[in-house]
């Protein structure tokens, strides 16, 4: 019975290695969060699912030949952020931003987290066992940008093997806004800050939605352009819905075409968990500055808010400054949430889409800084 | 040879008073850029066209098989009108 | 009039060799069995459509450079079947297997269909003019599993060359199950037990079918780790499904995701249905194995019912067992209205559902074995 | 060297039988899980949590209707016929 | 503060080719059409936020490396724009042309729009400054087809750079074909001809419809199997609607399926609008040579039916002959629009619609025909 | 060496001779076999058959709606002008 020995040899059972088996088990917790615990289910059960496949011994389901390595081609390429960027430009209403255009800064002044982190991860390299190079720090710094395709691009193309960690970071975090923001944000309020009512917002028309990606294009080509291909993108999908002429394509865009590409972008990000690459101190230290990367966007955004109800006359709510580092929507509805628990009759929500969605374009430019200048 | 801490925590500061500045800059021009918009549009459409198209946009989406079946069925109730 | 003469020698007239002529009548039938008897024409006229494309002369549809060539890359990779499972996975509902679990011994013992037959392709080799390797059985025997993506995929990875003959057959037997069970389900059941009646089947929480496709990749990842990338998909499909949590990736990837990977599975698979490569006695032995493939599983199935009976008081109605083949739904369809012809209140379906979805995880594991040991 | 046709069906017979006696391992296996997964979740989840699942079925998602249905109209009928 | 020395190193003001700012104003130009103008949007939008994306300095959209680059192999292996054929055979109904076959002929006579132009591409040669090889003659030549996607896939075959420039052109003037067919079709047509009343068309019989994809693939296997690929995919889109037995891959085909496709076909298409390509003597030849061939066919389509006229007894109303160009379904309804100026109860869209179609597989033919004898 | 713009022209004319030849013998193929379709189908599938198909256009598969739809408002329209 050769072969009975033979299917004994190819068992899990025979080859698990340790960090194997821990990293199924990290996986199955993963989905288990995300089923359980509500935490972004849309990414990190794939994500999870996607750990469990490629832990399996033997099976080489991420490796050379195995479906986990040839969709991790289309991050390889970029090309499923970029297309998940041109989903989410067509389901962005930018109405409640071009309403209160002065909530862009909002959006700039949470991408503190991301540079603060940046200086963090450097930082830590004082602690015995972390190296984080210049690279490294910069694509864990990008989780501040609290955006889980622009992270995951950055990542793969300044940290390919640190990406796994990044992306279950970002990911992870975004789900945990509501719990990470309230206590900062109380903190650096008053209650006077926290009950300040906000005039309502002037009707958009169509036209000005319709201009603005192309703006926005036009800008970044000039300014920016490493920051083109995610901005780009985005402003390619709304420009898709707001133009009114391709309501199929736009459809497609922000359905099918996103569903599809979740689901591989999930897989392949969970096969870059592997033992080697997520078992390491490094990890830890990713986790840390994580926590610290949405702080620091937080208080960041909430600060600036404040400072800018010196300099104008129509008062900010400093709470919608929180919603600056993006996690959308989630984040302005926390902003919403806490504006209530002082006046259940204050809906901040509208406002605090603002910063919301230019969080989006603060991180893609961060984001583009990040990859012009780290090199 | 790599980098010392030192070194790599003033790349680091450097590069987020460089980063913050341009984040800043950006999202300062699109502000001025936004703000400047409606204005901008008024002007280039006049302000007829621009009330012009207020009430269009219920009408603007695209399957123009309906467009046909419309004038079909236009035609027939002209038709219907003219003859009764 | 040189041109003239360079068209007419460019055009298919002048060109057809006999083979390329009798497969594209192959092609044209492949069509019209799917349009007009309704043979499985989710595939088969796909496949006979891509049997048409690929036998055009001079036109290299599906030589390097052309749109079938490219496509065949998706079958390949293995990435085609398994998009294919995947889909499969978030419309299957494990429900009355879980409320029956020793229904699933009924899909073990079907299996039988794929081994018997592994050793009648083998005997075949008795035939002159018949030349089977051990590769090329066990790529025939896995038409026994009643599966197409299974087979599929089995045969991409051992016997690419008979990928068309075997895909053909296990289509067309598929559509063939309501012809070629009944007459065996009656010869191995007395009257009294078809007549048997089941007891109603319990009600299967939530939360066991979100557990169950954990539960199996869990094992599968411990026992069988060759089986882990078609039993991995099709659980990730499940889960999608019953988590309830991502309610868009599961309708994409059982609507949109799996049409769109159908119609390229089956112009791939048609690709390969060259003269040289089908119009070969080896194709008849094929097409006769496929035939005892699914007499031998279905009688496994029944069989295996009837010595269950004797040892467990609940009784099993054997007929049932003939839907352990698999053949989704076609099989337990069948189950039901030969149990209906004995007793019209007798209702089988939901029971003979349990050894239906048993059969796509025991023909999953059996090409597992498969691919484990034959090399 | 080609092998005997009495080699590869000695192979086969071999092969037939490791293979379906791990088929069966395996699903015997499954048997066992599945069995056993009621209890178990009702112990991990306490006797309460299992109580609030029960009535939820009728609520699940749609694709599931189809058995649903099916066992709905299965029971509907046998009620009628025992009480008829 | 070298970084920000570097930053600006980078910005697009710094790195702007006068050839790249104005390709970014021809890609706004084309979107400014796209959806103010209505100028077939579901292409020129997508083919203009490619032209801006890829002439953004610096970030390499279209190079190796960027999406836009990735996204053209789909161009350059032909299975984009087979692809598009697929879903438009999925959504074309051929049944008016089934009731009335000699309309067919108006298909094929509009084709002469194609070979004329040829001819006269390959006379521009005497214009110094201008330099056309056969193969570009060809490429251009075929603007005169009226079809997208047969322009693109032709193009892309023998005139690759090109490409960008024959694609605006092919879908600006299908756009254009309301301003540039009435004063044609009126010159060429007395009042009592423009006056004819064509009589009811018959019923055609599901049956017909689903037969005829068939008959069309097999007669262009035997006659001109360098059209195969082209008139397959669409054969194939076809039967999947006719035949009623797949309506779940016919729909995703004609939805989901075209939609992803344009999106990105459009986006590489216009990924080829670099300024090398695009911003030449040559660009203006065929975007004048492209409003000759849409003059051409149109001419020749109405002069055809006239002759038609003159042979058989049932009329024909040649302004219907206009529609022999395709553009579908643009030409039908601007016969429709001509007949009724002068009789508003006259009702020539469906009369139309024959022609409409049979020009889609005119001018698929004459694709193959220079296909097969450009080399 | 290039060819000349005559020897281009030449080769021009011949293409175009040549295409629009195969392509109107192509589409007159396509002509001869359409039009005997209908008859060819009856005579396969019986008269009674092809009766059987004669109701059904109505219950065809949606997607053909805006033809039939066209058709059935024209078929009205006529019905109407004749009737007045
Ligand atoms: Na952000
Ligand atoms: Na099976
Ligand atoms: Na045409």
């Amino acid at each position: 019975m050769e072969d009975l020995y033979r299917i004994w040899q190819d068992t899990g059972l025979y080859n698990f290695e340790p960090g194997q088996a821990a990293m199924l088990g990290v996986g199955l917790l993963l989905i288990y969060l995300a089923i359980q615990k509500g935490f972004e289910p849309l990414l990190l059960l794939p994500i999870g699912f996607g750990a469990v496949l490629s832990n399996i011994p033997v099976a080489g389901i991420a490796e050379d030949g195995g479906i986990l390595y040839f969709l991790y081609a289309g991050i390889k390429s970029g090309v499923f952020p970029l297309l998940i960027f041109l989903g989410l430009g067509s389901m962005t209403d930018f109405g409640p931003m071009l309403a209160n255009p002065k909530t862009l800064l909002l959006g700039a002044a949470a991408q503190f987290g991301i540079f603060g982190t940046l200086f963090g991860a450097l930082a830590l390299n004082a602690v015995p066992g972390l190296h984080f190079t210049f690279k490294d720090a910069a694509a864990i710094a990008i989780i501040g940008g609290a955006d889980g395709p622009t992270a995951i691009y950055v990542a793969s193309r300044l940290a390919p093997d640190l990406l796994g960690a990044i992306a279950v970071a970002a990911y992870s975090y975004m789900a945990l806004v509501p719990l990470i923001q309230p206590p900062i944000m109380r903190a650096l309020t008053s209650r006077e800050e926290r009950l300040i009512e906000m005039s309502q917002l002037r009707v958009v028309s169509k036209r000005e939605k319709m201009v603005f990606p192309v703006v926005l294009i036009v800008l970044t080509a000039m300014l920016l352009p490493s920051a083109a291909p995610l901005i780009g993108m985005f402003c390619l999908g709304n420009l898709m819905r707001e133009s009114g002429v391709v309501d199929r394509l736009s459809k497609t865009a922000q359905n099918e075409l996103i569903n599809v590409v979740t689901i591989f972008l999930g897989l392949s990000v969970g096969s870059k968990l592997s033992a080697s690459a997520f078992l390491r101190t490094e990890t830890l230290g990713i986790l840390l500055l994580g926590a610290i990367a949405f702080s620091i966007g937080t208080a960041a955004g909430v600060l600036m808010a404040k400072l800018m109800n010196r300099f104008t006359k129509a008062q900010v709510n400093p709470l919608i400054g929180a919603a600056g580092v993006s996690a959308v929507p989630m984040s302005a509805r926390v902003a919403n949430k806490i504006g209530q628990e002082e006046n259940p009759h204050n809906f901040l929500l509208m406002h605090a889409m603002g910063p919301n969605v230019a969080g989006v374009i603060g991180s893609a430019v961060a984001a583009g800084v990040l990859l012009a200048l780290v090199r | 040879m790599e980098p010392s801490i030192t070194d790599l925590l003033q790349n680091g500061l450097q590069l987020m008073i460089v980063g913050m500045g341009i984040v800043f800059l950006f999202l300062a021009l699109l502000v001025a850029a936004v703000t400047a918009l409606p204005r901008l549009l008024r002007r280039v459409a006049g302000e007829k066209a621009y009330e012009q198209v207020a009430p269009t946009p219920l009408a603007t989406s695209e399957p123009a098989i309906d467009t046909d079946v419309m004038s079909a069925i236009q035609t027939a109730i002209r038709l219907y009108e003219t003859q009764n």
